[in-house]
């Protein structure tokens, strides 16, 4: 293991900390990279990796703790500071402006300037010798960002980071969005800039590619560092232990047995939209159907047809052998669906609001009867204690708890409702260990109590320690079909576009 | 090519206020004196019909604009915003028709309150080869040059209501004016409130000419009278601040002795404010607003109306025709200025107007009356 | 424009009445000590009572507020109203409340249309509701020919003007405070309610409310509809107060806003209360006559308004978290 | 996606120019059956005339509200701008340039309280503006009671009358002033940066845009144009005057003026090309409701179903674009 703080290198944290609403994201850190180093961060979901990437590069500041750059100390005032330092960085949330252009959105805050005006010549040339120096596709300058598919823009936002200059460069999953050979181009231009000197941060969720980059590997657990390895050095396994913490048998409930599966509560015929096409689809009552795929492959748009947010526009959708019209979230809800997003700050949580009123939302939408209101309150102060949710009591704003506990709240929002067809997108996104075994139990509660379950779930082991079986999606359409006890590389196959396996 | 006027735009009129260190700049002694004077002076002119009457007449000669018939009127008018405006706007229309043989067309554009608009329109009047031009304007110093401008295309412009800061118009139209309108109200008040007494005085806004005149004319009088004068407010015409403004007051010093208003159209309002607080309503004066009026004799006020006549409305057309038939007429012409009292009150309460219909109308032969006006 | 680190969380639940008890409290103490007699019952009910529309207005405003939307054309509804009702009664008695069903009915479908407009063809309120201001206004002075026409009967305006005489220690207790007693009683219990709840969900987070099965759209329309219903009440009672005027509403749409903000409650929604709100516009109103007793010269009170909105908003705006 | 739906996008002449033909061409059928003119010299220099004060007002608004922003105070600024020159010139050519000076700066000084009492205290722009515009109020009210200050000639024959065919000086001046915030939003990096805020503040400031400062520059720059607008006014109006910006209603109708023209009050999006077209508008709607001699309410209530209808198309097309 290297010991931070090495001469000569690049970057050096020590002992960083940062806290949201006194929850600590990140504890006492310590990271270090070399001039023309990879070196990777990984960690699960919301172990911190994305909060340390922006304090480096100045979109957050450390509560605690010191950020040396280039042998010096620096507290950036702003990303700008950090920009002009040397670090660029492609956030894992596109951080772009769908209403400007390609090379507008490229150079921002960086426009080259001839004569006091934007020289937007220059811009052009500069978009197109960077696209090309990536090795992409021609992606036009001037088209709107809003006008381009997922891929291309991750592609800008890569571009644009390249745009800087930088010696330091942070790349937060960058390749998440991105079809294999547009991986590819990106490894090839990592290598590049690695052997032009440049430092990479390089944070992804993809272990093969980590192995394939990277120089070193950090590991983040609960906003902890838990080691730093050379790449060399380890393994896989060794390396998901480290992630994990634990043996991951045990960690997820039991499955349900083939007798415990009821009737087909919800099935999809040739179901099609914008984004889908030729959905089949069959959930029976007691099982958790998990759904696989990457990112942008169509599994929100599946789980938001379903629940009539951007409904089917074409084939037929049954609820227990009953044709229905899910036109509205509202008329899935009134016939039994659920839906938990994978969005939970803009689509799940009224942040200002108390956690009951989070709670009650759904139930009070749907409304009813005035009476029993007050037995409705008492039911849902039972299930918020049922789902352990921690707070300092009902009346807390839910911005004030942590993810996993704002979560636990969405969750008991649905169950109140009993729901028989419930959509989870990315239910654990975020969220700490200890609140992702809770948010388990839940859901195959819920399954065990009758109802049909679909979970997307972008972390493969959880996929597969959750799912009774897995359905796969690439480009809109579903790929194939897993079984349980299927390993990682079979979905990742389906995913990547090899023929379905079953 | 440019549309500016020649003169170059005059500034206010000087401030002249011997012996009267306090007054505003609005304050100009020969112009009080001159009005004043007038209050007491008797018009020439048909009997029965004070909108043909003058003051101290002095003939203009307007041979040059004589022109045969039929004519095209035009008329910018600051703004149809208040109720006094309407009904003299109506008045004007009734007028128009009572000509129709003379008059092949009346033009009217309402500037809504705004210079620029107002001074847009009136370029744009310039290019309608109107025969004559009447304009009442906005405000008077910005619409100074625009009215200069207007006069030099040797069209005859006659000004009516608020003035302008030149000559150039063939005559200018009002009654004696704000002057007498704030010395008779506050005259009255001063009398008949208890000596040493507190007066309120309710204005609607600063910074209109035949406004500011009735304040700067009443306050030489509360100043001799050495009334306390315990509050200047502005009301900007609405009855509900009016109320509070009063209840306030009521408030503050328990009891307010006198009322003056430099407009009646929230008159009923301050009274009601003394009514509604369990108050005795003190000596007041309004304005000849029909809801006034009628709340005068209901409630047994100690009251007076001076009065800022809306027939002055028929004049300006009166004069137009008899400019372009090359008629002498006054400049300026000077109206009567009525006021109503509690002896004369019967003859101008009419119960079947609007109740913010103006009893000087001057309108009750013209065609379309009463209808036109409810 | 702003940072989004988040700041330290308060003990205080933001939005909530406690900073305008505060500065309504600092406010009595400045009566107090200026003009005690102002404190004594008489002069306070009417106070109370005269402050009644405003107040109202701020209740309604909150409504749309606290959904993340504006209502600009309260203050020209007002007069709308207060018009129609005077020109429809002309004088007569027994027209007194079929013109008041009226005016309740009508204000509500403007506000109806305002919501129609704002989340089903999409235009944002603030548009919304101006060019309905425009349209109101020009409509009623069209209708009109440029001056009220009419008269309000005595039975109407007893309802803004008139009180109940003779109680006991407060002696006359206005009509119109009695109305707005009821009136915010029942918008504290609606606001209590699962739509008050769902309403303000609505106005922190319109999408996932939307998500949980609140029909957005329809939630902001009844918020508008209110807003219409008490600037209908507001025009009852002010037309009461003052009599007929083409001045009865105007402004007063600045004022509620003002009001609201001054209460706690954040433009763009999701926070706050109704009593706030409505402290909010006492406030705004016991400021005027507090500067009245301190002879702060009308003319120079739009600026001591402009400061102190400006330095209680300030204030709260860095005590408050940032989005 | 392709480049080609981009550029369809971007060259669209705003819909408020088809919105403007369609008015003035209507108008001119109506005002020609109903026998009268409608283009004649003279009413085209007082539609200009109309125009150009507005859109001083309108083009300064659509920087603030681009940049998310709004900017109540203006009519305000306007006001104080009038009297700012017209007492500093005091009828005087020599403090012509001087007076101007004067009132633009003071003007500017109003934009930067604005922008900082938004930018740095975080107060909404609708309550800052508001708030700073009761401050003004209060000065305005308590110091004058009426015109005051005299503008210098000179001011008043190049801006007040000065023309060049139907075309006053003063419209010119608008034109150049809207070029000039065109070319800034096009192609400076201020532009890009206000457009970048007005758009996603949290992707401005991590592409390392200063917020703070853009937002009050946007600010300083609105009030700027409102000065100069009160220049132009003190120019036409001779001397100072208190109460022209309130009389002119020119906060809501610049606001009017610029979401007529397709910028989004969300911030973001749209134009100083729009907001032109916007004044025109309704510049136009004036002129052709002067000629029928129409009610200023009716058009007060034409102006409202304008402004509704205008953005509900707006609106109707961005959603259409969402959804295809
Ligand atoms: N602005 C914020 N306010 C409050 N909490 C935050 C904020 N940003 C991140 N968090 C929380 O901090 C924790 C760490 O988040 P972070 O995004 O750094 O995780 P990550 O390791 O990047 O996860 P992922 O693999 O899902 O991207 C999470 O619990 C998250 O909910
Ligand atoms: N606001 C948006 N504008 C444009 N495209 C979007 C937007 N939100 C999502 N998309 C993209 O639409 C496509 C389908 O989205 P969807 O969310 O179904 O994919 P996904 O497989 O669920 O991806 P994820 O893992 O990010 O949830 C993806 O490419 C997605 O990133
Ligand atoms: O136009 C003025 C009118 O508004 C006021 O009521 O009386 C005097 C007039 O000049
Ligand atoms: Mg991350
Ligand atoms: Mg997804």
């Amino acid at each position: 293991m290297t010991t931070p703080g090495d001469v000569g290198s690049l970057l050096d944290l020590r002992a960083v900390t940062k806290s949201f609403l006194g929850v600590r994201v990140l504890d006492r850190v310590d990271l270090d990279v070399a001039p023309g180093e990879v070196h990777a961060v990984v960690g699960e979901n919301g172990a911190g990796k994305s909060t340390l990437m922006k304090i480096i590069s100045g979109g957050y500041a450390p509560d605690e703790g010191t950020v040396v750059f280039a042998g010096e100390a620096r507290r950036f005032r702003g990303p700008r500071d950090a920009g002009r330092a040397g670090i660029g960085i492609i956030h894992q949330e596109l951080a772009l402006l769908p209403d400007r252009t390609v090379a507008e959105n490229i150079h921002l805050g960086h426009e080259p300037v001839r004569r006091g005006l934007v020289d937007r010549r220059e811009m052009r040339a500069r978009t197109s010798a960077l696209f090309a120096s990536m090795g992409a596709g021609p992606v036009p300058a001037d088209a709107l960002v809003g006008d381009l598919g997922v891929a291309q823009r991750q592609l800008v936002e890569i571009a644009k980071a390249l745009a800087l200059d930088a010696r330091l460069l942070i790349m937060d999953e960058p390749t998440a969005a991105l079809a294999d050979h547009e991986a590819e181009l990106l490894h090839a231009l990592v290598r590049r800039l690695r052997s032009q000197g440049i430092g990479l941060l390089y944070v992804s969720h993809r272990l093969a590619e980590v192995f394939a980059l990277s120089d070193r590997i950090t590991v983040l657990k609960d906003g902890r560092r838990v080691t730093t390895v050379p790449t060399a050095q380890t393994t896989t396994n060794q390396l998901v232990r480290h992630m994990v913490g634990r043996d991951l048998s045990g960690y997820y409930p039991g499955r349900a047995d083939p007798g415990d599966l009821g009737p087909v509560r919800l099935t999809v015929q040739g179901g099609g939209n914008a984004k889908l096409r030729g959905i089949d689809l069959r959930l029976r009552a007691g099982e958790v159907v998990g759904v696989g795929g990457l990112q942008g492959s169509g599994r929100s748009a599946l789980a938001r047809a379903l629940f009539g947010v951007t409904p089917f526009t074409s084939g037929v959708v049954e609820l227990e052998n009953r044709p229905i019209r899910v036109a509205s979230p509202r008329a899935a809800m009134r016939a039994g669906i659920a839906y938990v997003s994978e969005d939970r700050k803009g689509e799940g949580i009224t942040a200002r609001q108390s956690v009951l009123d989070n709670a009650l939302l759904a139930g009070r939408a749907l409304g009813g009867a005035w009476t029993g209101r007050a037995a409705r309150v008492t039911r849902m102060r039972g299930l918020l204690d049922a789902v352990d949710v921690r707070s300092a009591g009902t009346d807390q704003e839910i911005r004030f708890l942590s993810g996993g506990n704002q979560q636990k709240v969405v969750l008991a929002r649905w169950l109140a409702l009993g729901p028989r067809v419930i959509l989870f997108d990315e239910p654990t996104r975020g969220i700490d260990v200890g609140a992702k075994a809770a948010v388990y139990d839940v859901v195959r509660r819920l399954a065990r109590d009758g109802a049909a379950v679909l979970m997307i779930s972008s972390d493969l082991p959880e996929l597969l320690g959750m799912s009774d079986r897995i359905i796969v999606m690439r480009e809109g359409r579903i790929a194939g079909q897993v079984p349980a006890g299927a390993s990682e590389a079979d979905v990742v196959a389906l995913a990547m576009g090899a023929v379905a396996a079953t | 090519s440019t549309d500016e006027p020649v003169t170059g735009p005059s500034g206010g009129p000087p401030s002249t206020g011997a012996g009267t260190g306090e007054q505003s700049k609005f304050f100009v002694s020969a112009d009080y004196e001159a009005e004043l004077a007038m209050l007491g002076a008797t018009a020439t002119g048909p009997a029965g019909k004070p909108w043909e009457q003058v003051l101290n007449p002095t003939m203009v000669d307007t041979a040059s604009f004589k022109k045969a018939g039929p004519h095209k009127i035009c008329f910018s008018n600051a703004a149809l915003n208040n109720p006094w405006r309407q009904v003299g706007f109506k008045t004007m229309q009734a007028e128009v028709e009572t000509h129709r043989d003379k008059i092949a067309e009346f033009v009217h554009v309402d500037a809504e309150g705004k210079d620029q608009k107002q001074i847009a329109d009136i370029n744009d009047l310039l290019g309608k080869d109107c025969d004559a031009l009447i304009v009442s304007p906005n405000t008077t110093a910005t619409l100074t040059p625009a009215v200069e401008a207007a006069c030099r295309t040797g069209v005859p412009v006659i000004v009516f209501d608020r003035g302008v800061d030149t000559t150039c118009p063939v005559t200018y139209i009002n009654p004696i004016g704000g002057y007498g309108f704030g010395h008779v109200g506050a005259e009255f008040v001063a009398q008949k409130m208890k000596p040493g007494g507190k007066v309120l005085a309710l204005r609607i806004l600063p910074g209109v000419d035949v406004l500011e005149t009735r304040w700067s004319a009443a306050k030489l009088v509360f100043d001799r009278a050495k009334v306390d004068v315990v509050g200047v407010e502005f009301t900007d015409g609405d009855p509900a601040k009016t109320k509070k403004i009063v209840d306030d007051y009521l408030q503050r010093y328990g009891t307010i002795d006198g009322i003056w208003m430099d407009a009646g159209a929230v008159a009923v309002a301050a009274v009601e404010a003394f009514q509604d607080a369990g108050k005795p309503v003190p000596p007041i004066n309004g304005e000849d607003q029909l809801d006034f009026l009628r709340m005068w004799k209901d409630q047994k006020l100690t009251a007076i109306a001076p009065t800022y006549p809306t027939y002055q409305w028929r004049t300006p057309i009166i004069a137009a025709l008899r400019i372009l038939d090359g008629e002498q007429v006054s400049n300026p012409w000077k109206l009567p200025q009525p006021t109503i009292t509690e002896q004369n009150l019967d003859e101008y309460l009419d119960p079947d107007m609007p109740p913010l219909h103006y009893a000087m109308c001057g309108c009750t032969g013209l065609p379309g009356y009463p209808q036109r006006w409810k | 424009m702003q940072d989004t680190l988040p700041r330290r969380a308060l003990p205080v639940r933001a939005g909530g009445p406690l900073p305008i008890l505060a500065i309504l409290g600092v406010l009595l103490v400045l009566v107090a000590i200026r003009q005690p007699d102002f404190l004594a019952p008489a002069s306070l009910m009417s106070f109370l009572g005269r402050s009644a529309p405003i107040i109202l207005l701020a209740a309604g405003q909150y409504f749309v507020i606290v959904s993340g939307e504006f209502d600009l054309s309260v203050g020209s509804l007002v007069t709308a109203e207060v018009v129609i009702a005077a020109r429809l009664i002309d004088g007569d008695p027994d027209r007194t409340w079929p013109v008041m069903a009226l005016v309740l009915v009508s204000a509500a479908f403007v506000g109806l249309v305002n919501g129609l407009i704002t989340s089903w063809l999409r235009v944002p309120s603030f548009i919304t509701t101006l060019g309905m201001l425009l349209i109101l206004v020009g409509a009623v002075y069209l209708w009109s020919d440029g001056s009220p026409k009419g008269e309000l009967s005595e039975q109407f305006r007893r309802f803004g003007r008139r009180a109940v005489e003779d109680v006991p220690v407060l002696g006359r207790v206005p009509y119109a405070l009695l109305i707005v007693l009821l009136l915010a009683v029942l918008a504290t219990v609606l606001m209590r309610s699962d739509f008050g709840r769902i309403l303000v969900a609505v106005g922190d987070n319109p999408r996932a409310a939307e998500l949980s099965g609140v029909r957005v759209g329809r939630t902001r329309t009844i918020a508008f509809v209110l807003s219409g219903c008490a600037a209908g009440v507001a025009a009852i009672l002010l037309g009461g107060y003052s009599g007929v005027s083409f001045q009865a509403g105007s402004g007063l749409e600045f004022s509620a806003i003002t009001a609201v903000v001054l209460g706690g409650v954040a433009l763009g929604g999701g926070r706050g209360s109704v009593a706030g709100a409505m402290l909010g516009a006492l406030t705004l109103e016991l400021l005027f006559a507090l500067m009245n007793f301190f002879g702060v010269s009308g003319t120079v009170r739009p600026a001591v308004q402009g400061a102190i909105i400006l330095l209680a908003v300030a204030v709260s705006a860095a005590r408050s978290p940032s989005r | 996606m392709s480049a080609l739906s981009f550029r369809a996008a971007r060259r669209t002449v705003p819909g408020v120019y088809l919105a403007l033909v369609l008015t003035l061409a209507i108008g001119w059928l109506v005002v020609v059956l109903s026998g009268g003119t409608l283009f004649t010299q003279a009413t085209v220099v007082s539609l200009l005339h109309v125009a150009a004060g507005l859109g001083l007002v309108a083009v300064g608004q659509t920087l603030v509200i681009i940049g998310g922003s709004l900017d109540l105070s203006v009519a305000y600024v306007v006001s104080l701008s009038t009297l700012v020159a017209a007492e500093a010139m005091n009828g005087s050519d020599t403090a012509l340039l001087p007076g101007v000076l004067l009132a633009l700066a003071v003007s500017a000084g109003i934009g930067l309280l604005n922008g900082l009492l938004i930018a740095r205290t975080r107060i909404d722009a609708f309550i800052a503006t508001l708030g700073v515009g009761l401050l003004l109020k209060g000065y305005l009210d308590s110091g004058y009671d009426g015109p005051a200050g005299a503008t210098s000639p000179a001011l008043v024959q190049a801006l007040g009358y000065q023309r060049i065919g139907p075309v006053p000086m003063s419209f010119l001046l608008l034109a150049a002033v809207a070029a000039g915030a065109w070319l800034t939003l096009r192609r400076t990096r201020f532009g890009h940066h206000l457009l970048a805020v007005g758009g996603d503040p949290e992707v401005a400031r991590l592409s390392g845009v200063r917020n703070d400062r853009v937002l009050v520059a946007a600010h300083v720059l609105c009030s700027l144009c409102a000065g100069l607008a009160g220049v132009y006014l003190a120019a036409r109006l001779g001397s100072g005057a208190p109460r022209v910006g309130t009389e002119g209603i020119y906060d809501l109708e610049s606001i009017a003026a610029v979401v007529i023209g397709g910028t989004a009050l969300a911030g973001g999006r749209g134009g100083v090309a729009g907001t032109v077209g916007g004044v025109l508008l309704l510049a136009g709607l004036d002129a052709v409701f002067n000629q029928l001699q129409l009610d200023a309410f009716a058009k007060q209530v034409v102006r409202g179903v304008v402004i509704i209808g205008a953005v509900a198309v707006y609106a109707r097309r961005v959603i259409g674009k969402g959804r295809s």
